[in-house]
């Protein structure tokens, strides 16, 4: 059984499920709950759920601490950029804690950071930080693409012991979907065969999930099987998953909307290099943003960012297939 | 620490007839602006796209400010910046072309509503980052501090930014080192939708948020950022400290935002508008809404100007005719603009 | 604001013999153990790496805190963060084994001397990034209030911290919030080699760091970080009042730190090794150091005690002695220790 | 001619060169001048030299400020961790204004950012994290490995129009080396192929340069034929020296301080994999820091670190050699 909802209704279903499943989880960040009729504040009360001034250090910090002292805060940080801010919370405190402490401590907190909001947010705030983050020792990173997996894997962040930070596509947001009813956790580390296929692999996040998915079925129509693949958390990340299905299909697509060089791309294609080069029978393609800032205007936009036809022309290239002309 | 209307006569005799007409017409004309920024919402669906945020309401205490400066003299902004640049003398058909997204705006598209720049007229730029704009202040103030111009800088930001770390960095060294800035805090009792007293210690004991220079041994002082005198004889003084290398202020500005913090926000395909003001949408307050419209700072300096027979009615309505038309004209240019090439943008990566 | 001696008899009082001696065993544990890390550069040179703060100067102040805690009641720190676990009894074989890098330390040689963890004991950890655990106490102060079980957080950094954005937001919640937790600023007058007045705006116009609470309308009081006895009567007003929900105190704690910053620090082969206090090294101000070492708490304590007959000498002495003695045994049994196997770190990077 | 100095002193005299020939040159930082003795306060005086609080945001901000001013300030980091406080200072600010304003505005700062002082500074201050900046655009990003490059590359920082992350590596201070006389700028983007050989190609970074270097010549003596590139700086990226050597060598070996996740080594791996498959003739191999954060204690900092061994046991996988036992 399974219900229909948006992709951030999802998210929120799995943080009040778990709230009412366990009192130690707490929610707070800013511009939430100011007022009386807050749903979540009515529900759970100023103890568990409170807003926050302009204090991302303070903020995510204060979950960290909430953390070690036993709760499970998780933390609403708006935009992946306003982490910046307080990278050092991110990346250098609650991370390294249960290492440090060799296992004295540990710190289950959930950091949830909206991106790729690129529908004129301009240069500061419509970034694809993600990657900044992946190889981060002691750190999981999770990025949903579906209103289910949205919830499953928020519902496993919140009752994992380690730091998550969670990042929610902004332009997924009101993105309807299935979702099964009772309890739902999506484990991390296990990626998503989206779309099942034999003749060339695409590795996907996000919102390019949906774009693969886009070009997959393009492609179908003309006789070429795609095999789309979410690895859903980048880390832990599933190697395996990918390995599999380009020892299958001998072609490797990734698609990712940050830039070349900050991105989850370079980093599968850098795995398959290693682990599963006798399985390529073409060169790695990857599908990125340009290298720039994220202009304002749409034509600017548009240009630099992964589309459809990006992804249609680095399948053809990698396959040797004649272009179709749109 | 309000200043009150005593020092508010003087101010207004120094500065004389044509400099107090000179502020109602840039206060008008920034109104004009952003009330059409807003309703291009409803009558041109779609061409504004992402987040913009408007000055209507703060027009005194913006123009208050400016007035103050001299040449040479730089202003740094948060995301909340079409004011300052109409009173600078920015042209208004290109800071409506940016916001339009169109190449001949004046970041060509490439900022928008949040990010405008214009140097040669003093406007350095700003960050859409709460607070982050502050130190770079005080990095062009130490400039300014050693070029022996006798320049100054003034930074504008609102409530909410002094809860972030950059604030309380930027003060202390502003103030150890003596830099010729002026911090302008715009104090309009919201961060977006959370009130000053629910995310500030000070505001929720009931203190002026001015309150907090005293943790960087720096002059603070609160305002009415409605009387645009108060603010500029506030300014003056501050500047003058600051070129006399006595050290920066922090000034607390009180204002009330008459639009919602910004324009509603979604994903592509909802159609965006301004809602309502927070004090009515979140917390069912219209009194105080209605309350902060009948003290709306444009008609009240008209009114004064008018009743202290510095400006008649009928001038008055002139430049609000003037105003009208320019920014008719600054969105008929940005609508005619065309847009911008799609790689117009590669070349501005690297300097 | 500083607290005068005039409540200091009655708290002695109070407090009873068995406590201040108890006061002086910790101070004195302290310092032997600080001492003993020291030599420990030239007495077997390498067997420390990276980098050691020392807390000889500061025992007064650490052990008048801890003094002030109730069960349940957990502390944070900074790196600098050996006196606090001795005080609240942390074994101290373990610590001098994890400051050597031993299997046996009390993280497996993980952490190192500047992450200490002892949470059976109230010890959560802290950062070494300045600054960076004040709002962890925060977070365990929010936790602590929700617990309603009474419990309050002490958090400890240097005055150099309050220069860091992290300070800021984290004391404007912390107040906001009435949240039971203190904030303790071991001010020794130096951020490494950077004089305060170098780098705070408060101390540059001769004002006390307290100062700082102000904006976040919060209690702050500066003390003498010299006398236990009014450090621990200090603690006890603020934790009481944190307790009771009337929110967070600063308070300003005057210490001066008696060894250099940290050991020098340099890439493998150079000899690491304690310089001389910056005091003299930097600023050529012996007169200063010498000044503070005739001030020396642990000396200064043990004499007024004696004085004031709570110990006799040979007590005392033999206190000494003991903690000597144990000290001596902690060494030993960290030379001892065996490395860690090379894997080991493996499985604690995930919980 | 050329003089030998230690990497340390080659950045503070390109630094000092520069402040001489350019008075718009700033210098400030922690924990520096704060004594009247302090030799750049003495040479330039209080007004360009100065000692800051421990403010990062403060300090990088100021820079970006001044720089729009018209000025060139270098801001001293001391520890690349420090700069995660101000993480939006370093990412999110100068490197986009000169974008958002078309050019009107630009940002000339050398952020200065030791890193990899592995030596028993334990979990938060040893890392490795130029990977997280790698990909920023607007942002030039500098490793250099020896004492000409120190020089070289700072020289060209300073005189760059843009916002310039100065890796120092912490270990290599104290290296000493041949710098030229006179003025000395080591252009952006230029790889250098710091050995010669045609069997493999070993590109490294930073200290991992030497680390290559001396598997290189453990390897000669065995009769292979090893070349070693040094790109230098990461961003921008000179992948045709690279793509040069890999097409003579056809095999390639990454050499990385970092994580796997978050290294370059991955992306120079994604690079390769995509523009130089056709070359390749074995898998590429990555060697990296293990997935940890670093420990204090020796035996365990070191298990995780990428070493010789570790170097040369991937070269003979990648060339189908017999190990040859240590
Ligand atoms: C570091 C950071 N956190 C959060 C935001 C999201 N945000 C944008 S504007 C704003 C409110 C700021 O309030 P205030 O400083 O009072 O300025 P106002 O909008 O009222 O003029 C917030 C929270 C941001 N831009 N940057
Ligand atoms: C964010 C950050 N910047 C710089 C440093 C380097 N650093 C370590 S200790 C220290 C001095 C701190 O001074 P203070 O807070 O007064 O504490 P004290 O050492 O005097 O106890 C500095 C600058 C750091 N660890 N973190
Ligand atoms: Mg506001
Ligand atoms: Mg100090």
């Amino acid at each position: 059984m399974s219900h229909v909802i948006p992709y951030g209704a999802a998210i929120q279903e799995a943080i009040r499920e778990e709230m009412e499943r366990d009192e130690h989880v707490l929610y707070f960040g800013q511009n939430m709950a100011t007022s009386p009729d807050d749903p979540f504040l009515r529900a759970f009360g100023p103890e568990r759920v409170r807003v926050t001034p302009i204090s991302e250090t303070a903020e995510i910090g204060m979950a960290t601490g909430a953390a070690m002292a036993g709760y499970r805060p998780v933390v609403e940080l708006y935009m992946a950029e306003f982490t910046l801010v307080a990278a050092d919370q991110v990346v250098n405190e609650g991370p390294r804690f249960h290492f440090m402490s060799k296992g004295a401590v540990s710190v289950p907190t959930v950091m949830v950071a909206g991106y790729g909001f690129t529908c004129g947010w301009a240069g500061q705030a419509t970034g694809s930080l993600y990657g900044m983050f992946m190889g981060v020792p002691g750190l999981k990173v999770v990025m949903p693409s579906t209103p289910a997996d949205a919830k499953g894997l928020m519902t496993t962040a919140i009752r994992d012991d380690n730091p998550v930070l969670y990042f929610r596509h902004q332009l997924l947001l009101l993105t309807e979907g299935e979702v099964p009813d009772g309890e739902h956790a999506v484990p991390f580390g296990v990626a998503d065969v989206k779309r099942e296929g034999s003749d060339l692999t695409i590795v996907a996040t996000g919102l390019t999930v949906h774009t693969a998915l886009a070009a997959a079925e393009t492609l179908a129509r003309r006789g070429v099987s795609v095999e789309v693949i979410d690895p859903r958390t980048i880390a832990p990340f599933d190697v395996d998953t990918i390995l599999a299905s380009v020892a299958r299909t001998g072609h490797l697509v990734v698609v990712d909307q940050a830039t070349r060089h900050a991105s989850v791309a370079a980093v599968v294609v850098a795995e398959v290099a290693e682990l599963g080069f006798d399985s390529l029978r073409a060169p790695i393609s990857m599908v990125t943003a340009l290298d720039s800032t994220i202009a304002y205007s749409q034509p600017v936009e548009d240009y630099v960012l992964p589309d459809e036809h990006k992804v249609l022309t680095a399948v053809e290239k990698t396959l040797g297939l004649a272009p179709v002309p749109a | 620490m309000v200043v009150g209307n005593a020092m508010n006569g003087g101010t207004a005799e120094a500065l004389g007839p044509e400099r107090l007409v000179w502020i109602y017409t840039q206060m008008f004309r920034i109104r004009e602006f952003e009330e059409r920024v807003k309703s291009t919402f409803t009558d041109h669906p779609g061409i504004i796209r992402g987040h913009t945020h408007l000055a209507d309401g703060a027009e005194a205490s913006i123009v208050g400010c400016i007035a103050a400066l001299a040449p040479g003299d730089q202003i740094l902004t948060s995301y909340r910046c079409h004011g300052y640049p109409i009173a600078l003398g920015t042209d208004t058909k290109l800071m409506m072309a940016e916001i339009y997204g169109k190449a001949n705006g004046l970041c060509g598209g490439l900022g928008g509503s949040m990010h405008l720049y214009d140097p040669p007229r003093g406007l350095l730029g700003g960050s859409g980052i709460v607070a982050q704009h502050l130190p770079h202040a005080a990095g062009a103030a130490w400039v300014a501090q050693i070029r022996h111009r006798g320049e100054a800088i003034v930074c504008f930001f609102g409530d909410g930014a002094s809860k972030q770390g950059a604030f309380h960095e930027s003060l202390n060294i502003a103030s150890l080192w003596k830099l010729p800035v002026v911090y302008v805090m715009e104090n309009n009792n919201y961060n977006s939708r959370t009130r000053t007293d629910q995310e500030d210690a000070n505001a929720a004991a009931g203190e002026p948020l001015s309150t907090k220079a005293k943790a960087y041994a720096m002059e603070g002082i609160t305002v009415d950022g409605g009387d645009p005198v108060v603010v500029y004889a506030t300014m003056t003084e501050a500047l003058a400290r600051a070129r006399a290398g006595e050290g920066p202020t922090l000034v607390e500005s009180l204002v009330y935002r008459l639009s919602a913090h910004g324009n509603l926000i979604a994903p592509p395909g909802v159609p965006l508008r301004y809602p309502d003001h927070e004090a009515i949408a979140i917390f069912g307050n219209r009194a105080e809404y209605e309350a902060a419209l009948r003290g709306d700072p444009v008609p009240r300096f008209r009114h004064r100007l008018v009743i202290d027979g510095t400006l008649r009615d009928v001038d008055a309505d002139s430049i609000e005719a003037a105003a009208r038309a320019e920014i008719d004209e600054a969105q008929r240019f940005a609508l005619d603009s065309p847009w911008p090439e799609p790689d117009s943008g590669l070349r501005y990566v690297y300097a």
